[in-house]
């Protein structure tokens, strides 16, 4: 079943490719729907499960250390399942109206499709590995073809920063495969047990192969200071491919974190964590910062997600169990704000064909539904309570204050205010205010579409879900990251013996 | 007489460094030339001393076959082959194959440096020959035709050779054949 | 009293460097040519003179008449390129010819 | 208590979803329905007060616990609803405010294009603050605290199309989300070290010694910072008054009466872990505010202004109360104060609304015979919080300096001091308004008395205003709850171990009522009796204090240039470096970028920095080297490559 | 007499023979005959090639005829196929004449002869077999200004190289007393290796091999030559000729006695440099170089076949890597990284003459708008240019994974690690020219590549491979170490 939800984008992609193009995105719409379904039901099969489920494996190179073709699923990985499916559909919608090569587009997006979801299943490094690369091929054109004016750049620098994070991740893997001969990442984290691979300890190999998966993974994410094609492939990214881009391939970065960087080399994670929280610590109060000065909006939220996702780096290097359920769940709400977010840009700049902050103004009484839908977004972003990001972040803090690095995560709480000041300016500039007569001509700014609101109020209505009823997204993963605590904190606890 | 004999040494044990010391000039004199003078007519000239030189050389290791070869093939084949060369390509200048100056130091230095790399390396080190005195000379004709059909010595490459040379024949007769008017 | 093999080889070494030399210094190709042919002689001399000093049988020398072959070969070849060059360019001078560069 | 609980908290919640979505499609916009749900919120206010009153002292009932999610390892978090004498007393106290406040606004805000969206977000807010008075536990109750801090920012920027509104809003959220950095400190110090956030659990571990005394202090200090922000104390004073660009209701409703206290009622519950340090702090805090808000209020000219930093001194007053360890002293003056700012917010509405929203009072004057049941009403507010003997002012305000003169003097001092400012810039701003001469005739003339919906309100909360005082006999109610283990707590800490204790202290009575008096006498004969020309002559001496008073103490600059303008610098700053030097240093794509770049016809200014300083620059320049040796001249191919085989020969053998 | 083991070499020296015979006759009657006969032979000695002996035997004293040589052998005849297919489909050559094709030929049986010489003789007549049909085929285009000058370039820069190499292989000779490997193997094993001459002449033979394989510091050649020559042809060399010279740098190396200390554990993957012996460590930095130089200098080209030229110098240096651990894993990686290399760099030098030949230009600039305009030309260049970079699931990649497992295997962490990130810079300019073809909006008039069908199925053989081996390599992995038996290392045999 998971193959079959893995290919099935690809079965679609090829559709796209023979059937007319005017039909692309039906396929495409279609082939979502049924992933949806597909993962719904793989869900159903492994929420809340912490082992394996859904399992196949088929030998594939035994020659080379024995690849094999091996999914499977449990809690964790179905939670992200779940959103890259959710977020992938509602790309689609907000991808409509592309008109630009319709069907290589649609191609590629399901391509991008198979390589998040394989990610997710893939219980063999090399499985592994090659889904995670393969993803940044129809990103690259994605962003490449479809994007803004200064697309060539922006996508080649997504692509080269992603290909040098990767670049150190194979380096790490090598070392891996070649000292434990097998590429079974179940097997890898049962022999790494509390002490890690590669000999264990915080230290020597067992720490340059971490750093090498840490730099790796932080790049996706991306982490301080890895971040600066971020904000560069989002704006020039279209409107579904910065949702994707924020919905779900930055999780791949926090995904591998928890599933193969920390599992693998918990001491040397434990060794490296003031680094790693300090880094994150900056990652939250400088992205916030910088979001406050942009002009850019997409840009400006594009940095959010900079500051955002340390949280997920700060939960994680704390290692206690509110940490990386809060750094997980800061993932999967931020899967869903960002890519409301990035809706909301591209809503306006379909009609504006701008997106400076300081040119807008007043649209709240041109465009009622559609600002209503924004402030909501800004709001769910900035922590407010009854949506998820508030979840996420006051659990990663209260899990970040409990772990070893306490002035950490009492100095991140300033990204509090200073994200709250940016949405809110944002927010007063581009929305409040007076309405210009130019923004009430319907003909040019009328208020969100179906089509559009029908991206929008699922994703809005995800967040509040997540906000108000958060114990259903978290006992899907739950068991399995407090598994991974409690490795953690026996690991920081020898590395603080030593 | 045995006087006489005796006031003058016997010169035959320095025979040979001499006549080597002799070849050595004209090959490295002449290399050097051809190296470096200005006319590149004048080089070929110095050339061909330097492969007689060589051919000396030859002739006193013994190998009677590669000197005559020397002769025949560098001198009265490539040697003539280049001079054909710089006689076509020249006959546009006034000055016959006269070169533009250049600076030659660098090269010089270049040169210099490798050969102080070789010499260095020469010095500090041996053959297995190089203990043996020198075997008597002999004829080697007989011995070097025996080898290039032996079998199990260089039946290979001599046959390889021959492809070669017809390929060389093929391409540079292509390449020369049909030159503009 | 008779030469020590390091004479000969030393010669060599001298006679490879001059070539190399003349193949740096000039600035007509067919020079340069000569300068190669200086440094397959040098290696020819190397051959002879291990053969003459402690080897068995002429293997040596098998070697430099196949190295005489080829300078043939070589020579003749590029004697071809250098006047196809003249030919479409009116002159062989090596440092004239820089088209292709980057 | 389960069920009137959940449909007090529901009712309008509903209310809200209703009014949000449909609110404006309903019969009269749905004003109606509004009044309706918080009407049932209201009765069952009142239901739980009253069964509250037949309970034991102290009592503490949780009535409804679920657990919500357990990202730990541990217990799950829950959601709780737990009432007890002080609850019961605050949703009375709320859902009457705002039930008073929803009937005003009918009239208030007839006509507004926003009507029904305006009775939403007072649904909202109700929710939020019930949520807030309702939680049984310190992650329910910051959710309830966040909620009405939205709702405040979406009520103050009500009107945003214009800009003042839209700032102010925008400055009160951050304000007090600058407070919420202390109570999250608190929550996660509370949480490292109790592993729960059940209130009854938090106050056990802090008995038991479980929260060291350090952290105890940070938590304390948290919330208290929390209390500051939301409840405008110093330093964080500096959003309400902008606030006032909320409607008037609003301002009535969320920063007089409920919102803004609820700073107070957080401290108030959260006692038990504040050491004695922190109860200092607290009291120096409230005392100061109280005296230096009074001093700004006096060179006000806005009414809303005048009241709003009476509300901030106010507050200040219920701190000091907490601050000496008077718990229920400071409490009753929240319950009083609500009564007759609200009461006196409403009132200024309806002067503002009659003199279609002039708000400046040089403006006014004489307006006691066109409105005479809104100046009367508004005077007995004045003589409440003034302290007139025998008004609610007086018995809330006579336990706070009770307090203070047995536990700070010193503060004792300044609450006196700032008593009879209180009375004194009241009387100015009764007197400003009411009476005289009018001063604009305009302004005057087609001034009315509101509709009943305006009146009734005001009528309502003058009569609690007198009698509330009265409760005075009930503060058992606001006896700490959790019953005598939670009085102890208090009880290490001081030398007050009996309440009645400061009531009945006749000299401080009698001190206060003086104060009071004295303030009301000379406001009277300052601003009514003599002449502007001796007015002029008083107020020679004093002038730089009014420059002072009137500039507000200068904090809005001090801030600007103090943290805004350098937070922008920074981010500048940051926004430039991220474009050049980070993004060139760290991997230097910017360089290989520069070619991008040129490809797509742009370059940019600061990835070309970035080329020069990376790595990738690096990568760019060496790439040149290689293809610059690449000349062309197949002669200095040769060169290099000998002559790299030569050195190398060289150096290998001689070194 | 083992005349089976030469069959492939009498049946191309047959087929040159016929080429040019069949050129003379039948010039203007039958031009097609020459081209049918070279493939034609060309395919026949690689069909006797896979039955040739291959138990390691020595045949005539000069040959071992052992698999590695056998299926460099078979390499190169397909790589030949290849390339005189892709000519015809090329930007120039269209109609290759006898001459051209007999050259191929021959070039092809100096490879195939330099993969199995074990005598030094038949080594440096191999190398230069390869070198001078080379040298013509490249300046083919008699007319061409900048065919002529990069004949020039490649027969002098050629030349000299080869003259340093030979005057390191007497020194050898000397070594050893003879010209066989054996001998110098034998002669090594006896204390030679201590002498300050066996390094030099080492040196100067790794200098040759440099030339052949276009490494640094011998690398100038290769971008003026690729660029001057017919694509096809630049792929010829890139592929078939720098194989050739890998397959008798391997027999050199088999004799040199380069075993490395075995490290265990913990101290063996510490290792920075690889310590097997003097040579190893300067192959190790030649790699470095090699491969550094390449891609940084690629960043700057604007005309495709430089940047394949540069590129292809870079690939160079991965394989060099391989070499330079030398062990019996980092060989069969080396040799798996041929094969991908050979599909992926025909393919690139394939796809890049035919857009050469419709556009009239190399620059990437001018491919604008192409990726959309041709589709499939578009997406075989996108399969093809990623796989060079080495991405999954390319051909490409898991060749590189092999080379650098091999490294890691042996305990070069940090010689991996810079291979690898020598292989992320590669894909800006690889991107760059898809960058080009997809990314960049055609500016005015794009002119429509007329391509046929032949393009198509050239391309297809040439590109399906690259996509179809990314995923199914198990078994060239097996085979690769299949042919690399642990005697070609020089060790416990």
């Amino acid at each position: 079943m998971l193959s079959l939800l893995i290919f099935l984008p690809v079965l679609g992609a090829l559709l796209c490719w023979l059937l007319p193009a005017g039909q692309a995105r039906w396929v495409n719409l279609l082939a979502n729907l049924a992933t949806c379904v597909l993962a719904g039901m793989v869900a159903v099969e492994a929420a809340g499960s912490t082992s394996y489920r859904l399992e196949a494996q088929h030998a594939w190179i035994p020659a080379f250390y024995g690849i094999s073709y091996h999914v499977g699923v449990d809690g964790f990985a179905v939670s992200l399942l779940l959103l890259t499916a959710f977020v992938s559909t509602l790309g689609v919608l907000a991808s409509w109206n592309i008109e630009k090569s319709p069907k290589g587009y649609h191609a590629m997006y399901l391509l991008l499709l198979c390589g998040m979801l394989g990610v997710f299943c893939a219980l063999d490094l090399f499985l592994f590995y090659l889904f995670w690369e393969v993803m940044l091929l129809p990103m690259y054109f994605l962003i490449g073809i479809w994007g803004g004016p200064r697309r060539q750049y922006a996508s080649i620098k997504f692509f080269l920063y992603t290909l040098f994070g990767s670049v150190l991740l194979l380096a790490a893997v090598i070392m891996i495969v070649l000292k434990h001969q097998t590429w079974s990442i179940p097997e890898l984290t049962a022999a790494a047990g509390t002490s890690g691979l590669l000999g264990g300890g915080a230290g020597g190999l067992a720490l340059a192969a971490f750093l090498g998966m840490f730099i790796g993974f932080a790049i996706k994410i991306p982490a301080f200071p890895f971040h600066t094609w971020l904000p560069d492939a989002h704006v020039e990214a279209p409107t579904p491919i910065s949702m994707i881009l924020a919905g779900v391939l930055l999780k791949m970065g926090g995904y591998g974190m928890m599933r193969i960087a920390y599992p693998f080399f918990p001491e040397a994670a434990a060794g490296m964590g003031a680094v790693i929280s300090a880094l994150s610590v900056i990652a939250i109060v400088y992205g916030a910062l910088v979001a406050m000065a942009q002009n850019d909006l997409k840009k400006m939220i594009a940095y959010s997600s900079v500051s955002h996702m340390g949280f997920v780096t700060l939960g994680l290097a704390a290692g206690t169990p509110e940490g990386l359920n809060g750094a997980h769940y800061m993932m999967l709400a931020h899967g869903t704000i960002s890519a409301m977010l990035f809706m909301i840009v591209g809503v306006i700049y379909e009609r504006a064909h701008h997106r400076d902050i300081d040119r807008f103004g007043g649209l709240a009484w041109a465009m009622p539904r559609y600002s209503v839908l924004a402030s909501f977004a800004f709001f769910a972003s900035l922590g407010l309570p009854g949506l998820s990001g508030f979840i996420a972040e006051i659990t990663t803090f209260i899990g970040a204050f409990n772990g070893p690095y306490k002035l950490a995560a009492l100095v991140s709480l300033l990204g509090v205010v200073f994200t709250a000041a940016y949405y809110l300016i944002t927010l007063q500039k581009v929305y409040l205010g007076q309405t210009p007569p130019a923004y009430l001509d319907k003909a040019h700014y009328p208020d969100v579409s179906a089509r559009e609101l029908a991206v929008l109020v699922p994703l809005a209505l995800v967040t509040l879900w997540m906000g108000v009823f958060p114990a259903m997204a978290l006992d899907c993963y739950r068991d399995v990251l407090n598994g991974l605590a409690s490795t953690l904190s026996a690991a920081h606890a020898a590395v603080v013996a030593r | 007489m045995s006087s006489l004999a005796l006031s003058v040494p016997d010169l035959t044990p320095y025979l040979p460094p001499m006549i080597f010391g002799s070849l050595a000039a004209v090959v490295l004199v002449g290399a050097a030339m051809a190296a470096l003078a200005p006319r590149i007519v004048h080089a070929a000239f110095a050339l061909m001393a330097c492969f007689f030189g060589v051919a000396g050389i030859y002739a006193m290791l013994g190998a009677d076959f590669l000197a005559l070869a020397q002769v025949i093939v560098y001198i009265g084949g490539i040697l003539v082959l280049l001079v054909f060369g710089i006689l076509l390509t020249g006959r546009l200048k006034g000055a016959l194959g006269m070169e533009a100056a250049t600076r030659a130091w660098p090269a010089i230095l270049a040169g210099a440096l490798l050969f102080l790399g070789l010499a260095v390396a020469l010095e500090g080190s041996s053959f297995p020959g190089s203990t043996a005195t020198p075997a008597a000379a002999e004829a080697t004709t007989a011995a070097l035709g025996r080898a290039l059909l032996d079998p199990s010595e260089y039946l290979v490459p001599f046959e390889l050779v021959s492809v070669l040379l017809l390929a060389a024949l093929v391409g540079a007769a292509y390449l020369a054949r049909r030159r503009r008017a | 009293m008779s030469l020590p093999l390091n004479a000969w080889l030393l010669l060599a070494a001298a006679l490879f460097s001059v070539g190399v030399v003349t193949v740096l210094a000039r600035r007509n190709a067919v020079a340069v040519l000569i300068g190669i042919e200086l440094m397959l002689n040098a290696a020819n001399i190397n051959l002879v003179a291990f053969d003459r000093y402690g080897a068995d049988g002429v293997r040596g020398q098998v070697f430099s008449v196949f190295v005489l072959a080829i300078a043939a070969a070589e020579a003749a070849v590029a004697l071809a390129i250098i006047l196809a060059v003249f030919d479409s360019r009116d002159r062989i001078d090596v440092d004239t010819i820089d088209s292709l560069k980057g | 208590m389960l069920t009137p609980a959940l449909v007090l908290l529901l009712a309008p919640l509903a209310g809200f979803v209703i009014q949000y979505f449909a609110g404006r499609r309903l019969p009269r916009q749905g004003d109606w329905l509004t009044l309706l749900t918080i009407g049932t919120s209201l009765a069952c206010a009142v239901s739980i007060l009253l069964t509250a009153l037949a309970e034991p002292v102290g009592f503490s009932h949780t009535v409804w616990s679920a657990a919500w999610m357990n990202p730990g390892a541990g217990d799950p978090w829950t959601v709780s609803i737990t009432i007890d004498g002080l609850t019961a007393v605050m949703l009375f106290v709320v859902t009457l405010v705002a039930f008073l406040v929803h009937l005003f606004s009918v009239g208030y805000m007839h006509g507004d294009p926003k009507y029904w969206l305006f009775f939403a977000w007072l649904q909202m807010f109700s929710v939020s603050m019930l949520i807030l008075v309702l939680a049984g536990n310190l992650l329910h109750l910051f959710i309830g605290w966040e909620l009405v801090g939205l709702c405040s920012y979406k009520l103050i920027g009500f009107w945003s199309e214009k800009k003042a509104p839209g700032n102010a809003s925008r400055k009160a959220f951050i304000t007090t989300r600058i407070g919420d950095v202390g109570m999250l400190v608190a929550i996660m110090a509370i949480y490292a070290a109790v592993g729960s956030f059940e209130f009854p659990r938090i106050f056990a571990a802090a008995q038991q010694g479980l929260l060291s005394d350090g952290w105890m202090l940070v938590a304390a200090l948290g919330v208290f910072f929390a209390a500051v922000g939301k409840s405008a104390q110093l330093p964080l004073h500096v959003w309400l008054p902008d606030a006032m660009e909320g409607p008037t209701p609003v301002s009535a409703l969320i920063h007089a009466a409920t919102m803004v206290a609820a700073g107070v009622y957080l401290v108030a519950r959260m006692m038990p872990i504040f050491p004695p340090e922190a109860l200092t702090v607290v009291a120096v805090v409230g005392g100061v505010t109280a005296l230096m808000a009074g001093l700004i209020a006096v060179a006000q000219n806005d009414i809303k202004k005048v009241l709003a930093y009476s509300t901030v001194s106010q507050l200040g007053y219920m701190f000091l109360g907490l601050g000496c360890g008077a718990w229920h002293a400071g409490l009753f003056h929240l319950t009083t104060h609500a009564f007759f700012k609200a009461l006196m917010f409403l009132g200024s509405g309806s002067v503002i609304h009659a003199c279609h929203h002039e708000q400046d009072m040089r403006k006014m004057g004489g307006l006691l015979r066109k409105l005479p049941l809104t100046g009367i009403t508004f005077g007995i507010g004045v003589l409440a919080i003034a302290g007139v003997p025998f008004l609610s002012g007086f018995y809330s305000k006579d336990a706070i300096l009770a307090a203070a003169w047995h536990r700070f003097p010193v503060l004792f001092w300044l609450g006196l001091g700032s008593a009879l400012l209180t009375a004194f810039y009241m009387t100015r701003l009764f007197v400003g308004t009411f009476l005289g001469k009018p001063k604009d005739q305009h302004v005057h003339d087609h001034a009315h008395e509101g509709p009943p919906t305006m009146t009734v309100p005001l009528l309502v909360l003058a009569v609690l205003s007198v009698v509330a005082g009265y409760g005075a006999w009930h503060t058992d109610l606001l006896a700490p709850p959790l019953g005598e283990r939670a009085v102890g707590v208090i009880q290490r800490f001081d030398t007050v171990g009996d309440t009645a204790h400061f009531e009945h202290s006749g000299f401080v009575a009698m001190l206060a009522t003086a104060a009071g008096a004295l303030g009301l006498l000379l406001g009277l004969v300052v601003f009514r009796a003599i002449s502007t020309a001796a007015k002029d002559a008083l107020r020679r001496p004093l002038a730089p204090l009014e420059a002072a008073c009137a500039s507000k103490f200068w904090f809005d600059e001090l801030y600007r240039d103090m943290f805004l303008r350098p937070a922008y610098a920074l981010a500048r700053l940051f926004s430039w470096s991220d474009g050049g030097v980070v993004d060139g240093a760290v991997n230097g794509a910017g360089a290989l970028g520069r070619r991008g770049a040129r490809v797509s016809g742009a370059t940019d200014r600061h990835v070309v920095d970035g080329a020069v300083r990376g790595s990738g620059g690096l990568a760019w320049l060496l790439g040149g080297i290689a293809s610059r040796l690449q000349g062309g001249r197949v002669r200095a191919y040769l060169g290099w490559s000998v002559a790299a085989v030569a050195l190398f020969l060289v150096l290998r053998q001689v070194f | 007499m083992d005349l089976a083991a030469l069959l492939p070499a009498i049946l191309l020296t047959a087929g040159v023979l016929a080429v040019i015979v069949a050129d003379l006759l039948g010039r203007g009657t039958s031009p097609g005959t020459p081209l049918t006969l070279a493939v034609g032979a060309l395919l026949l000695a690689g069909w006797a090639a896979m039955h040739v002996p291959t138990d390691g035997r020595l045949v005539l004293g000069a040959l071992r005829a052992d698999r590695f040589g056998q299926v460099m052998t078979l390499l190169c005849c397909g790589v030949g196929v290849v390339s005189l297919l892709a000519t015809t489909r090329g930007e120039a050559l269209r109609k290759p004449g006898g001459e051209f094709l007999a050259l191929v030929l021959v070039a092809v049986l100096g490879m195939s002869t330099l993969s199995m010489a074990v005598d030094l003789v038949t080594l440096y007549l191999a190398f230069e077999m390869v070198s001078i049909p080379s040298y013509v085929l490249v300046g083919m285009r008699r007319a061409d200004r900048l065919a002529n000058e990069a004949s020039m370039k490649y027969v002098l820069f050629g030349s000299v190289s080869s003259g340093l190499m030979l005057f390191g292989l007497t020194w050898l000779v000397g070594l050893a007393g003879g010209t066989s490997l054996e001998a110098l193997r034998a002669a090594l094993a006896n204390g030679a290796a201590e002498q300050p001459v066996f390094y030099v002449a080492c040196a100067l033979v790794l200098a040759g091999f440099s030339f052949k394989v276009s490494a640094v510091p011998f690398h100038f050649w290769a971008p003026d030559v690729y660029a001057g020559a017919p694509a096809a042809v630049g792929g010829f060399l890139a592929v078939a000729s720098k194989a050739a010279g890998f397959a008798g740098l391997v027999r050199v190396m088999g004799s040199l006695d380069l075993a490395a200390p075995a490290l265990e554990g913990a101290e063996r993957l510490g290792r920075v440099w690889p310590k097997g012996s003097a040579f190893l460590g300067l192959l190790a930095a030649v790699a470095v170089l090699t491969m550094t130089v390449g891609n940084l200098a690629a960043l700057r080209q604007r005309e495709i076949k430089r940047l394949l030229a540069w590129s292809s110098i870079a690939h160079a240096g991965y394989l060099l890597l391989a070499l330079s651990v030398w062990s019996q894993g980092a060989l069969a990686a080396m040799l798996f990284y041929l094969v991908a290399y050979l599909f992926m760099n025909l393919a690139a030098f394939l796809l890049a003459g035919v857009m050469i030949r419709e556009l009239g230009t190399g620059d990437v600039e001018a491919f604008r708008g192409l990726g959309r305009r041709v589709p499939w030309l578009g997406i075989a260049f996108a399969i093809v240019l990623f796989s060079l970079t080495g991405l999954p699931p390319l051909f490409g990649f898991v060749a590189k994974l092999q080379v650098f497992t091999a490294i890691f295997e042996q305990g070069y962490v940090w010689l991996g690690v810079i291979g690898l990130v020598n292989g992320a810079i590669s894909l800006y300019y690889y991107a760059r020219i898809l960058s080009s073809m997809y990314l960049a909006d055609p500016e005015g008039e794009v002119k429509v590549p007329r391509l046929s069908w032949a393009d198509g199925l050239l391309a297809l053989v040439l590109v399906a491979p690259v996509l179809v081996l990314g995923l199914w390599w198990g078994w060239i992995l097996e085979w690769a170490r299949a042919v690399v038996p642990v005697t070609l290392l020089g060790m416990g045999g």
